[in-house]
């Protein structure tokens, strides 16, 4: 078993992490930018080690700081949380010649899958779902028109060099493809030179649905259901739950099924998440896969029970997941997370500054996983999440109604946080149905924006 | 303006009356306080103010200095925690001095071999630049160089000893 | 600036004053106060600090406070309830007179039947232990006597309106 | 259903109920001392009144008042929680002649669980098991001796008129039960004019053991397992877990049965707990019916994942115990509570005051209940517990663990707290075993003692 864990991030992710650690007698040593000084993660470590002043790339990143920490307190192993240092295979590498366990799998795999046309291919292979396209360059008209027979329609023409829109096109049906295949074309080329296009599937309201896994060091691997975070804003998950209601229990075994095969090709270990996107229909494509631990990884361990950072834990000491998760574990009840962010919950603006007021609601079925407190400082250096707030309910009509009770009773004073947005959010209509995808923020803004 | 601050201005405040301070006049980056007594002295207080208490009053609701795992206030305000002395109000032996801190993480070594002499000890004179030890991060050494000119007067870490950023590793006197 | 700014405040300037001071300066990133008492000695201040006045001034000049996410500061007095009142914020259009409060919980009656006329009005003279007005509670008409002599000067409260425990009912000035 | 509940009570227990109407669609009505203006119970209530001054006999225990503020804000229920006006049966009746439902069992059946004489018979007549002893007064010493046959050795002798330890004696086996029986009936006479004995079952080391029951209106009744609450001071408990570790399946099951009848008989509703204590043996007897909710009720929460505090509310709209729980509840995991006092961890002395730091600890597997928070003052007139601190493991071992993480992040600051007395429990091997009994505390003060 491991002893000792240098936790290399900060915030909530690193406590949550020092407190696994601590309810299994490992020992803990936590990093700290000049600017986290006074923060949590710092004061409930076992050790603690400043490693640079404030800026991530003089500190959180830099890897001769934190391997040279992981050395100088003896850890024999590394738990990289999530952003920062996590998806970056040359520190797993250097963690390996250091002899110093990294908590993730192994640098080959984080590399392969973080290239998205090999992951794609390679998902491919495995018999993964992957979103429908032209394999590669179309070569005419004729083939665009032959290949979104088989693509289905609608598809969207893009250009091989293109980007920001350009030479890019959304077909509906075979009579409009000849005329836009040739406006994208022309377009490619006055623009980059290259008129090469390529086709994919194109999903107008696409779901956001992702499969956490666990996968021991011995081979073996366990899908534990999906999370549906398609409420996000630019890209930005903000409202993350488990299960989805699109997938039914037959569904998410077969993905279980897939996920298991290719991930013990791939020689996947440890904890991942295989994000997809779902059709209008509930069919879902793989787009990327995360090869850490994730922000919204406590929905899933609320609806199955499963300590996934133990798990990730154990995994790394050698033990065999059959030890760790018996048997495959029942999805039990709803549960929601809510990002609270340091965020003007209007304007989206970042919102550092010291929290003079903090009442974090707690009662049945609430959960909240945060480093801050009252009186201290959230730093403008670092992203703006300061707590998440999980409701787990019998259903999701209940766990919602939690999230708002438990929303109402989050203070925050001294700097803005996104629990407006959040209550707004919870009010709304299309939100409580369930039917949304995500595009659901766009629509939502527009709705707010009207009833002023 | 919240309770807290109140609470610690009221003790500030009580705590200049008993020591018979007639006009205050405090300036920190977030706080500026400037008062006067009516009347020539409220009360007689010998005894002169107590430093200790002053300073542990200032330093409520400034982020506390290191105290690296150690069980310090979560929140700031030192004041209501029974243990905690304030760290500003430590005696500074070398007041004045200037401290070369660790640029990096690593151990400290105060020579470039075990057999080797020392780069510096007390009392020698340095001149900006020069060498003083080596900080040795992830099989490297790294030279650490004297940012000012003057005598070491004190060397703080030992040979050997894990160092974290920003770690105090010398204190030289200009001259 | 809320309420509770404003009680801060409130409290900030009556230590102040108790305290002897007689001039006092602060400014913070947020915040600037700066307040001279009248006269020689504090204790001789007029009419007191126009705490309305005061209160726009300080709300100039802070940002727009960040309390979004809050209605109203936990530690802040029973805003919450919808009867609470909130006697700090109010100006007092009767400062110096005395309050008769509600002892109990109940339905505020301002006469002994729904015809008869009522047990004071405005402009009365009452004594001590006169009867002023009737609370019901749970069937029980409890007659409620005045605590003071005086004159009515506001009847704070309209027949059949419900009260709680130690809401003001009527302001009486003492001549 | 139930529109609008008064709480007629305050700390963490109001906002609890507050917390779980609110998620119902409920509105709440805080009724609040003097003392409490400022607190969160008040704050988080949809309505709130000042019913009185700081003392609980002038406020929360005023009968008028809580029945004014009821009429005044059109409340239809009134919510007693524990401790103050819920198990005053007199209450209970001014609710129902006010035309307000009062949350809990009839009062008839809560004046009759009030006296334990009747409790006890009643109980009997039900078939629960109650402590074995002589029925009534002893006649001679040879019937004594009888007695003793039946009950079985060790037996304890009592004065009928007694009391203060006098005229009672302990007996081991049948050779010194004559002796023991002589000095005892002339000790009693001498002291109370009267000889007369009467003997009970000895239990030298019992165990608290309690059953939590849910019944609805219309005659079902429902068992949702045990919690062991030995770890007492003086009576009051300090730490309960469940389930107990000394209860098989099959005794819970078969308890289950015994309670569903006994409680059937008696008609009761609403939540309630049925006391018991355990001898060495692991048999259990009959002490008394609490007829609320209690304190430690989250632990079987937890455990069962029921919400016992929405079961009330529905039980009191009129609804089925088999829509609110369906089928019976499975235990899953172990819950252990620690009640967090205002108390000097050594001494007990009371600790009122303004709270200056309040970090609460958060994350996997933690619930913290509370009404306190940052620059709250813990009132001098009401009892002392200021948070329950509820851990939930998948194991007794992993719920110790993570109680030991949690209280290390629990930082409260200002008033002293029973936390570091909690912190010394948990690091404590008897304890740490599960085998111990309700002198365990007497024990385990000793050994703090003989480590000075």
């Amino acid at each position: 078993m491991i002893r000792k864990v240098l936790i290399a991030n900060r915030g909530e992710i690193a406590l949550r992490v020092i407190s696994a650690c601590k309810e299994m007698g490992i020992r803990t040593v936590a990093v700290y930018s000049e600017a986290d000084r006074n923060s949590l993660h710092v004061r409930f470590a076992d050790e603690a080690i400043c490693i640079g002043p404030p800026r991530s790339a003089d500190s959180y990143l830099n890897v001769p700081a934190v391997i040279s920490a992981a050395e100088i307190a003896g850890a024999d192993a590394v738990h990289p949380g999530y952003g920062l240092l996590s998806e970056n295979a040359n520190f797993a590498e250097v963690c390996r010649a250091s002899n110093i366990k990294f908590i993730g799998p192994p640098p080959e795999v984080t590399r392969m899958m973080g290239e998205k046309s090999t992951a794609r291919q390679t998902m491919k292979k495995a018999k993964v779902p992957i979103l429908p396209g032209s394999d590669g360059v179309i070569g005419s008209e004729g083939e665009a028109l032959e290949w979104a027979r088989t693509v289905k329609y609608p598809v969207i023409l893009k250009a091989v060099a293109g980007g920001g829109g350009r030479g890019m096109r959304i077909c509906r049906n075979k009579e409009e493809l000849p005329g836009l295949y040739q406006q994208a074309s022309t377009e490619a080329l006055n623009a980059f030179g290259n008129g090469d296009l390529y086709m994919e599937k194109f999903i107008e309201r696409p779901r956001h649905i992702e499969f956490q896994v666990l996968a021991d060091e011995h081979g073996n691997v366990m899908s534990l259901g999906e999370r549906e975070c398609s409420i996000q804003r630019r890209h930005q998950k903000l409202i993350e739950e488990a299960p989805s209601l699109q997938i039914t229990p037959k569904q998410r075994e077969e993905m279980g099924k897939v996920i298991k095969r290719s991930l013990k090709d791939i020689g996947y270990w440890n904890a991942g998440t295989i994000e997809f996107l779902m059709d209008e229909d509930g069919s879902i494509y793989f787009i990327e896969m995360n090869t850490r631990i994730q922000v919204e990884h406590c929905v899933t361990e609320m609806v199955t029970g499963v300590d996934l950072v133990k798990a990730q834990l154990r995994i790394a000491s050698g033990e065999k997941l059959a030890d760790i998760v018996p048997k495959q574990p029942e999805i039990i009840g709803h549960a929601i997370e809510c990002r609270i962010n340091a965020e003007h919950p209007e304007k989206f603006t970042p919102s550092p500054g010291k929290i003079t007021v903090y009442n974090v609601p707690g009662g049945n079925g609430v959960r909240v996983d945060t480093a801050q407190y009252a009186e201290g400082i959230v730093p403008q250096y670092y992203d703006s999440l300061i707590a998440k707030l999980i409701c787990h309910g019998k259903d999701r009509e209940e766990a919602m109604n939690k999230m708002q009770r438990a929303l109402s009773q989050f203070v925050v004073q001294g700097i803005h946080t996104t629990i407006p947005l959040h209550q707004k959010i919870f009010a709304d209509e299309e939100f409580r149905s369930g039917a949304f995808d995500t595009k659901f923020m766009e629509r939502f803004l527009e709705r707010q924006k009207a009833l002023k | 303006m919240d309770g807290n601050d109140l609470k610690e201005l009221r003790e500030l405040v009580e705590f200049l009356k008993s020591s018979g301070i007639a006009e205050f006049e405090m300036e920190r980056p977030d706080l500026k306080v400037g008062l006067r007594f009516a009347g020539e002295t409220p009360a007689a207080a010998p005894a002169g103010v107590d430093m200790t208490q002053l300073a542990a009053l200032l330093a409520a609701q400034r982020p506390s200095a290191p105290a690296a795992a150690a069980p310090a206030a979560v929140a700031a305000p030192a004041v209501a925690s029974t243990s905690a002395p304030a760290p500003v109000a430590e005696v500074d032996p070398h007041a004045g001095a200037h401290i070369v801190k660790s640029p990096i993480v690593g151990t400290f070594y105060d020579a470039p071999s075990p057999d080797a002499e020392a780069f510096v000890k007390v009392g020698d004179h340095v001149e900006t630049g020069k060498v003083l030890c080596i900080v040795e991060a992830m099989k490297l050494m790294n030279e650490i160089d004297s940012d000012a000119t003057g005598e070491i007067v004190q060397v703080l870490v030992k040979p050997g000893q894990p160092v974290e950023y920003g770690q105090p590793l010398f204190a030289i006197k200009a001259r």
